[in-house]
């Protein structure tokens, strides 16, 4: 297992832990921020997964300048892909905080338990 | 200049270019006059469609001219004008009875928004049933929940807030749990189209990541669609959000998701692993038994009308996930007629219970009790709905019960098992509907309406419209039941 | 008038005058009375007219329209049907004339909705004896139950809405649970539900199946209030005594039954059930319940509680001839329904007459009352003699029948219980009739006459007819006679 | 050598989002994510994402941030520290976890050229652009050709959470909660106004630059619509909400976002309108390629100004809202 | 010739740039107080920045890569000390005084 072999599982499986980070977050933490912070973090590690597919050995960004039209580029697909994930995800945080701070307008609290305990 | 060829992009555009429109109509009425005109002629679309396909049309259209793989691709089939039906359908009546019920519940000046949230969540449903890309489904199933979040958060008192972050979270979770899933298969297959991907799938050789990829897809739009672990945002998003928004909502967007969940496992997977077929099933048939029985259970105790509607909501999602997972002609047949005649069932419901809303402001059900004095054709209709939930015949609700008990006969050793538990459901959901019924009836009033009369003249016409459909397609199901069947040979025929 | 569009005809006069009474209500009472009875009379006429063509031999038949692929809504006459749909319809007019008397001298409210829904209920009636397939039987059975829920539940009191949700539950619960899944098999497993002479299981199903499939099937029609599923008929008594005339005589019990002879007869098949070792169980359940019904109206005080169990254990004995598996006992089985229709008629006309007259329901309170309602008592001895089989009356003929189809399968089972429960009838009906007729009325009891005419015009009329059957029952003989072209007389 | 420069990215985004997790106080939790996405966006820029990388700078590290700091500022910033079912939790990420873990070993290597990934479309792409767009960034033509559909639909998404907001905090804030619109800013702060009106004017420069020349290096709609909307930011964090509300009213925030989304969707009607598909360029003008480049820049201005005008909007949602005290 | 001496000459300037951040990442963690640790901050900004720039500046030579990096430092040197001030200047009012004092009872 070379230093090339590992680098190429370890984007893999630094998604796979970040990924765990964000779902523990979210359905561990009970302040509602604090689940949209690890909401937001689940989805980056989604993005890195999505990007560590374009790369390609060697391979430049997809930029075909006139006179490269030689050498090897990465994928650009993965990349549209993850242009619109990211503002999906930006999207949702922000009517997700509007919504927190309409909750501790009427509920005086952001903590999932006091507001249950609320109704 | 001939649209029909344009119709797929049309039936998504329409709803979709208009929503921003519908934000600048700021006098009085003006917006739900916009959005109601936008919604009846996306259902005309719909219509023309589906009776196109009833006799065997099949439209496929290019987005931006390039070809299938490489641009994006629209194809609507029988299963996608169906539920093009519904979605439409729900969205067309929902705000078309629902003016005076929506005045009394949102502010007059955020409604233009909230009818552009409206539309733009008929969009965003539209898209998914009308796309063939998976990526494309994604973007659309988020167009469609932030636009079900702004509706549901519309409502008007202060519990539909947690409720809606709760689903918001719940939601999100589902929709990248999903993209990770369409990562998986791109990344050993290279493609995004569905076609493409079905093709390509059978050549891929280390097939790990491909099943991880359906494990992921399943989990996601099983959390969409609210089947029965991962429902638990259901109940309190129906119960609080606006009674116009729970009829639009209950009648079709959890149903969209089953789609996409039915459409993307017999395609992709069940297409090229024959043994993938006893997975899905395997996998899904004991959730929606469990969804049955315990849904059941739980609405038959429930004390909130709108809440024991949405618990009945989660055990009927059990049947349609039960009705696929027999992965046969049959049950694919009763799950799809059920995706029908549940949402005509559950729309005339919600529609009565907005009628109701509109005199008796608690709907705790002993509040309301001995309301058929005092609104008659209300509780008739409701009524006449909740009979057809239950699946008596001569309602809608009978012919789905029908297909699921026939093919669910067919199933082997365990047939009776399915049979039985089936029948009890059915029996439970006589149980809370009886309840509901006897307590309009039957009870003396305990609470005064706030308003004497019956409820406004268009949501009780539109009610009464569809409870008379209920019947109507008990009677001479034929048009939805063609599409149905064909919708379910071309799931088994995995032509997409 | 060809008989296809009669039997369109003879469902839609019911739902017609069902309208009409709703229109007629808000005008006045008389108007209502009169569009019920002109309704009645109207249906009696278009059913009875079909008589002639049944004896030519021919089978009338409609279709509506297609349900499911395979699945249609489909009406047939034949015998069994044409039988029930005469008595019924013959039935409804005179009891209306008994509920017109009987309303009045109660002044009951919300008699608009009780015609209504009599209307309704007969129409269901109509459609259950002309059904084609099984799915139709299924639709007009659903429609009879939630018809007559609003006639059982009339009072309003939350002791009627109770029992009246013990009937509406157990009638739905046995149809949607039990004879629903059992439609489907048979649909499932024979390709169609038609109704065809000989049956239509034949080789499609064996062994435990069948049983099991009969079992669902006598156990799913509620309305025959086999033993287990018997407890709605006691508890349907709180109704009003012109509603329990029609559970019990005219239309939803003998519904009930007719759809299990129908099942046995035009599903199953007589020989292949026969055959069947798996299905003889059903004699044993009908005679114990036979039995049982029979030794609880003993004990039973309450004039209507002895007469519903009564009635259960006469529905037990057409059960039971039809599951003798012999051609004379199925043709005394469609007797039975007759005879016992007219009896039961009779003697629930007999106990509202009483009811109305002296607001007396206890069995102990009819002391010497023979004297002061000689009519009423009389013809509430000739319904008890009907009961019990003794000759000059219906009773007897049918159980002559049932008795020849039993010797004849020499079914000792069947056999001894007809003997024991004529004995048992015996039993509970003659000290009424002896305390009516003999006893000395207790000092101090209120001094009143008979129950108004209608009421007791109707009262005699049924009695009539009850002895009259027993010398004019050719026709009706031969009718189902046709059932069985072999069968001897 | 690069390898170990990811690695060590790698390791310190991990390390970063345990960090995340761990701490009770939610503003160095915001802060600590800003720092996330930038170590995302440097991560995407190793992996050859250009366009990616400015995205995540622009709009993961710096709108996020503003929003979160907007949130709490509106809401408590301390979080109560409270577990709850620990155990429950731990079983479903492990079994989760081990459920990739296993997913990952049959992947191909990252950067392997054979991979699947690689044969079937991106050649297509990478050939076919030049020939029918004739510019060189391929990321900008499959975002507004040949996947327009897709931009379209994330445009209206966009569109769906600026009306959401503003229709979430349309509501009346509750009464006595004050705010004194002319109090925030750094007005008596020389120095941050200064520099800061020194630097707006080449911000927005930086922005109308990234927009209109996504074609040639990275960049576009997106990233120009952030790039402007955290300018103008900037300028209402120094000189005050008012003074912003006056620069840019609201109104004009609401038909950017409008024109924006309807300028995208009329570019595909009338490409229906004049007998192509519906977001085909190449029948705009007569010759294709130019036809597409007009196409694309067209959109892509459409999509600027919808993203520029939520992103504001949302922020002045956010900011100009009177705080509970 | 020339070159191996622009060579030497920007190797030496980047190293010195890097080791100045090294030193100022050491400050921030060692020093005490919020304001000395501030300053040890502002060193990396400033003086590191320089260096490393001018450094590759001497490697790209003249090219369009030169002046983007001399905008990049224009733009860094800008905002740079903006925010250390803007940072001191939020700890002053948030009450964090500078005073001698303070210092003793942290270490």
């Amino acid at each position: 297992m070379n230093l090339l072999e590992l680098l190429g599982y370890f984007n893999y499986w630094v998604f796979a832990i970040v990924l765990m980070v964000g779902l523990y977050t979210v359905i561990a933490k009970i302040n509602l921020v604090k689940k949209l912070i690890g909401l937001s973090i689940f989805q980056s590690a989604v993005f890195l997964m999505y990007i560590t597919m374009d790369k390609v050995e060697g391979g430049t960004a997809p930029i075909i300048l006139k006179g490269m039209e030689g050498n090897v580029f990465s994928n650009p697909l993965p990349q549209v892909l993850i242009l619109t994930a990211i503002v999906v995800g930006v999207s949702t945080l922000a009517l997700g905080l509007a919504i927190v701070v309409r909750i501790y307008e009427s509920y005086g609290t952001i903590e999932e338990d006091e507001i249950l305990d609320a109704d | 200049m001939d649209l029909t060829p344009h119709l797929p992009a049309l039936q998504v555009i329409v709803p979709m270019l208009s929503a921003p429109l519908i934000v600048l109509l700021k006098p009085r009425g003006l917006a739900w006059a916009g959005a109601t005109a936008v919604a009846l002629l996306s259902f005309a679309v719909a219509l023309n469609m589906a009776i196109a396909i009833s006799d065997g049309a099949h439209y496929r259209y290019d987005m931006g001219g390039w070809a299938a793989p490489y641009g994006i691709e629209l194809s609507v089939g029988a299963f996608s004008s169906l539920i093009l039906l519904i979605v439409t359908g729900a969205a067309a009546t929902a705000l078309l009875a629902g003016r005076a019920s929506i005045d009394s519940q949102i502010e007059p000046d955020r409604q233009p928004m909230f009818y552009a949230a409206w539309l733009l969540a008929l969009a965003g449903l539209a898209g998914i049933a009308v796309s063939a890309d998976a990526f494309n489904i994604f973007v659309f199933m988020e167009i469609s929940s932030l636009a079900s979040y702004v509706l549901i958060a519309g409502g008007p008192n202060r519990r539909a807030l947690p409720a809606v972050f709760k689903y918001l979270v719940m939601g999100t979770i589902g929709a990248t749990f999903y993209l990770i899933g369409v990562g998986l298969v791109y990344m050993m297959t290279g493609t995004l189209n569905l076609a493409d991907m079905e093709a390509r799938v059978g050549a891929v050789d280390d097939i790990n990541p491909i099943l991880v990829a359906a494990g992921f897809i399943t989990i996601g739009l099983a959390l969409k669609a609210a089947v029965f672990p991962l429902h638990v945002w259901l109940p309190n998003a129906y119960t609080h959000s606006p009674h116009m928004v729970t009829v639009f909502l209950a009648a079709c967007a959890t149903k969209v998701a089953i789609y996409v969940l039915i459409r993307f496992d017999f395609f992709v997977f069940q297409s090229n692993f024959d043994w993938h077929g006893s997975h899905f099933s395997s996998f899904l048939m004991p959730l929606g038994l469990l969804g049955i029985l315990v849904a059941s259970a739980v609405a038959m105790f429930e004390g909130h009308i709108k809440r024991l509607l949405a618990m009945s909501s989660v055990a009927q999602i059990g049947y349609i996930i039960l009705g696929a997972s027999f992965v046969t002609q049959d049950g694919l047949t009763a799950s799809a007629a059920h995706l029908f005649n549940h949402a005509l069932a559950k729309g005339g419901l919600f529609l009565a219970i907005a009628a109701l809303a509109c005199h008796y402001d608690d709907l705790r059900l002993d509040r309301l009790a001995g309301a058929a004095r005092s609104m008659p054709w209300t509780s008739a209709a409701l009524a006449i709905c909740g009979f057809s939930l239950v699946g008596v015949p001569g309602t809608a609700g009978f012919i789905s019960k029908w297909l699921l008990i026939d093919a669910a006969l067919d199933q082997g050793p365990f047939a009776w098992l399915l049979v039985l538990i089936i029948l009890a459901s059915s029996l439970m959901a006589l149980a809370y509907v009886w309840r509901i019924v006897e307590t309009l009836y039957k009870k003396p009033a305990v609470v005064q309406p706030s308003s004497a009369g019956e409820a406004p003249l268009e949501l009780l016409l539109i009610t009464w419209l569809i409870a008379l459909a209920n019947i109507g397609f008990g009677l001479f199901p034929q048009f939805p039941l063609n599409l149905a069947s064909a919708a379910a040979e071309l799931l088994m025929g995995h032509a997409l | 008038m060809s008989a296809d569009n009669a039997i369109v005809l003879a469902l839609c006069v019911p739902l017609a005058t069902a309208a009409g009474i709703q229109v007629a209500g808000r005008i006045s009472d008389n108007l209502r009375e009169a569009v019920t009875l002109v309704g009645a009379v109207t249906l009696a006429w278009v059913v009875w007219g079909m008589l002639p063509a049944l004896f030519a031999g021919e089978r009338p038949a409609v279709m509506l329209g297609e349900l499911l692929p395979g699945v249609a809504l489909a009406f047939e006459v034949e015998p069994l049907g044409m039988l029930f749909a005469a008595l019924a319809s013959g039935l409804w007019i005179i009891n209306s004339v008994y509920s017109i008397g009987y309303m009045r001298a109660n002044q009951e409210r919300k008699q608009t909705r009780f015609y209504t829904c009599f209307a309704l209920a007969l129409a269901a009636t109509m459609g259950i004896a002309f059904s084609g397939n099984l799915i139709t039987l299924f639709l007009c059975y659903e429609i009879l139950t939630l018809s007559t829920y609003p006639l059982v539940s009339h009072k309003g009191d939350e002791h009627t809405v109770r029992s009246a949700r013990v009937y509406l539950g157990i009638l739905l619960c046995t149809s949607i649970g039990l004879f629903l899944p059992a439609i489907i098999w048979t649909y499932h497993v024979a390709g169609t539900g038609d109704f065809t002479l000989g049956g239509i299981l034949e080789g499609h199903i064996d062994g435990a199946d069948i049983g099991l499939l009969l079992a669902l099937f006598v156990f799913g029609v509620g309305k025959a209030a086999v033993m287990p599923v018997h407890r709605w008929l006691p508890s349907a008594m709180v109704a009003p005594t012109p509603v329990s005339a029609l559970l019990h005589a005219v239309a939803v019990v003998k519904a009930g039954v007719f759809s299990i002879a129908k099942i046995i007869v035009y599903v199953f098949g007589v020989d292949f059930l026969f055959a069947a070792p798996s299905a003889n169980w059903l004699v044993f359940i009908a005679a114990f319940t036979i039995l049982a019904a029979s030794l609880v109206a003993l004990r039973q005080q309450n004039i209507k509680r002895l007469l519903a169990y009564s009635t259960v254990a006469q529905l037990s004995y057409v059960v039971m001839a039809a599951a003798v598996l012999k051609p004379l006992a199925e043709i005394g089985a469609a007797i039975h329904m007759v005879a016992h229709a007219f009896g039961k008629i009779t003697l629930f006309f007999a106990a509202g007459a009483i009811y109305t007259a002296a607001k007396k329901t206890e069995i102990h309170q009819l002391r010497g009352i023979g004297k002061r309602m000689p009519w009423t008592m009389a013809a509430f001895t000739i319904g008890a003699l009907s009961m019990i089989g003794v000759p000059p009356t219906a009773g007897f003929v049918s159980k002559w029948y049932i008795l020849a189809g039993a010797f004849q399968a020499d079914n000792l089972v069947a056999i001894f219980t007809i003997i024991a429960s004529t004995v048992l009838n015996a039993m509970y009906f003659l000290p009424i009739i002896f305390m009516a007729w003999f006893a000395k009325e207790p000092s101090g009891s209120k001094d009143h006459g008979e129950a108004p005419l209608l009421v007791v015009l109707a009262l005699c009329l049924t009695a009539t007819l009850t002895l009259g059957f027993f010398f004019f029952n050719g026709p009706v003989i031969e009718l189902e006679a046709q059932l069985f072209q072999g069968a001897t007389q | 050598m690069i390898i170990v420069f990811a690695l060590f990215l790698l390791t310190l985004l991990v390390i970063t989002a345990l960090a995340i997790v761990q701490t009770t106080n939610l503003f160095v939790a915001v802060m600590l994510t800003s720092i996330f996405s930038l170590l995302m966006a440097s991560n995407f820029f190793i992996l050859d994402a250009a366009d990616v990388a400015l995205t995540e700078a622009a709009v993961g590290a710096g709108i996020t941030t503003v929003i979160f700091l907007a949130a709490l500022m509106l809401t408590t910033e301390h979080e109560k520290p409270h577990l709850s079912r620990r155990k429950l939790n731990t079983v479903v990420i492990t079994i989760l976890a081990s459920l990739i873990i296993y997913a990952t070993f049959d992947k191909p290597r990252l950067g392997d050229p054979d991979a699947p990934v690689h044969q079937h479309l991106a050649p297509w792409y990478l050939e076919k652009t030049p020939e029918y767009m004739d510019f060189p960034n391929v990321v900008t033509a499959i975002l507004g050709s040949f996947r327009g559909y897709d931009t379209l639909g994330e445009v209206f998404v966009v569109f769906a959470a600026c009306i959401g907001v503003l229709f979430i905090l349309g509501v009346k804030p509750p009464e006595g909660s004050t705010y004194n619109p002319y109090r925030s800013g750094l007005k008596h702060h020389l120095i941050p106004q200064v520099v800061g009106r020194l630097l707006i004017p080449f911000l927005v420069l930086f922005g109308l630059y990234v927009q209109f020349h996504g074609e040639y290096s990275p960049g576009g709609g997106f990233q120009a619509g952030a790039l402007i909307a955290s300018a103008i930011i900037l300028y209402a964090l120094l000189e005050g909400e008012a003074a912003a509300l006056r620069a840019v009213p609201r109104s004009v925030l609401l038909g950017l976002v409008i024109g924006g989304a309807t300028l995208y969707g009329g570019v595909g009607v009338v490409c229906i309108l004049m007998g192509g598909n519906f977001l085909e360029y190449t029948v705009l003008l007569d010759n294709p390629v130019a036809a597409q480049q007009t196409g694309i820049i067209l959109i892509e201005a459409g999509v600027g100004m919808a993203v520029c005008g939520a992103l504001l909007s949302i922020f002045h949602a956010f900011a100009a809202r009177p705080m509970r005290v | 010739m020339i070159e191996t001496v622009v060579d030497i000459l920007s190797w030496f300037l980047l190293c010195t740039g890097g080791i100045f951040v090294l030193i100022g990442g050491i400050g921030t963690l060692r020093l005490p107080d919020f304001y000395t640790r501030l300053h040890a901050a502002s060193l990396t900004e400033t003086m590191a920045t320089i260096l490393i720039l001018v450094g590759m500046i001497l490697q790209a030579g003249l090219t369009l890569a030169t002046i983007k990096l001399l905008t990049i430092m224009a733009f860094l040197l800008l905002t740079a000390p903006t925010a250390s001030y803007a940072l001191a200047n939020a700890a002053l009012q948030s009450g964090n005084s500078p005073n001698a004092q303070q210092r003793d009872d942290q270490t």
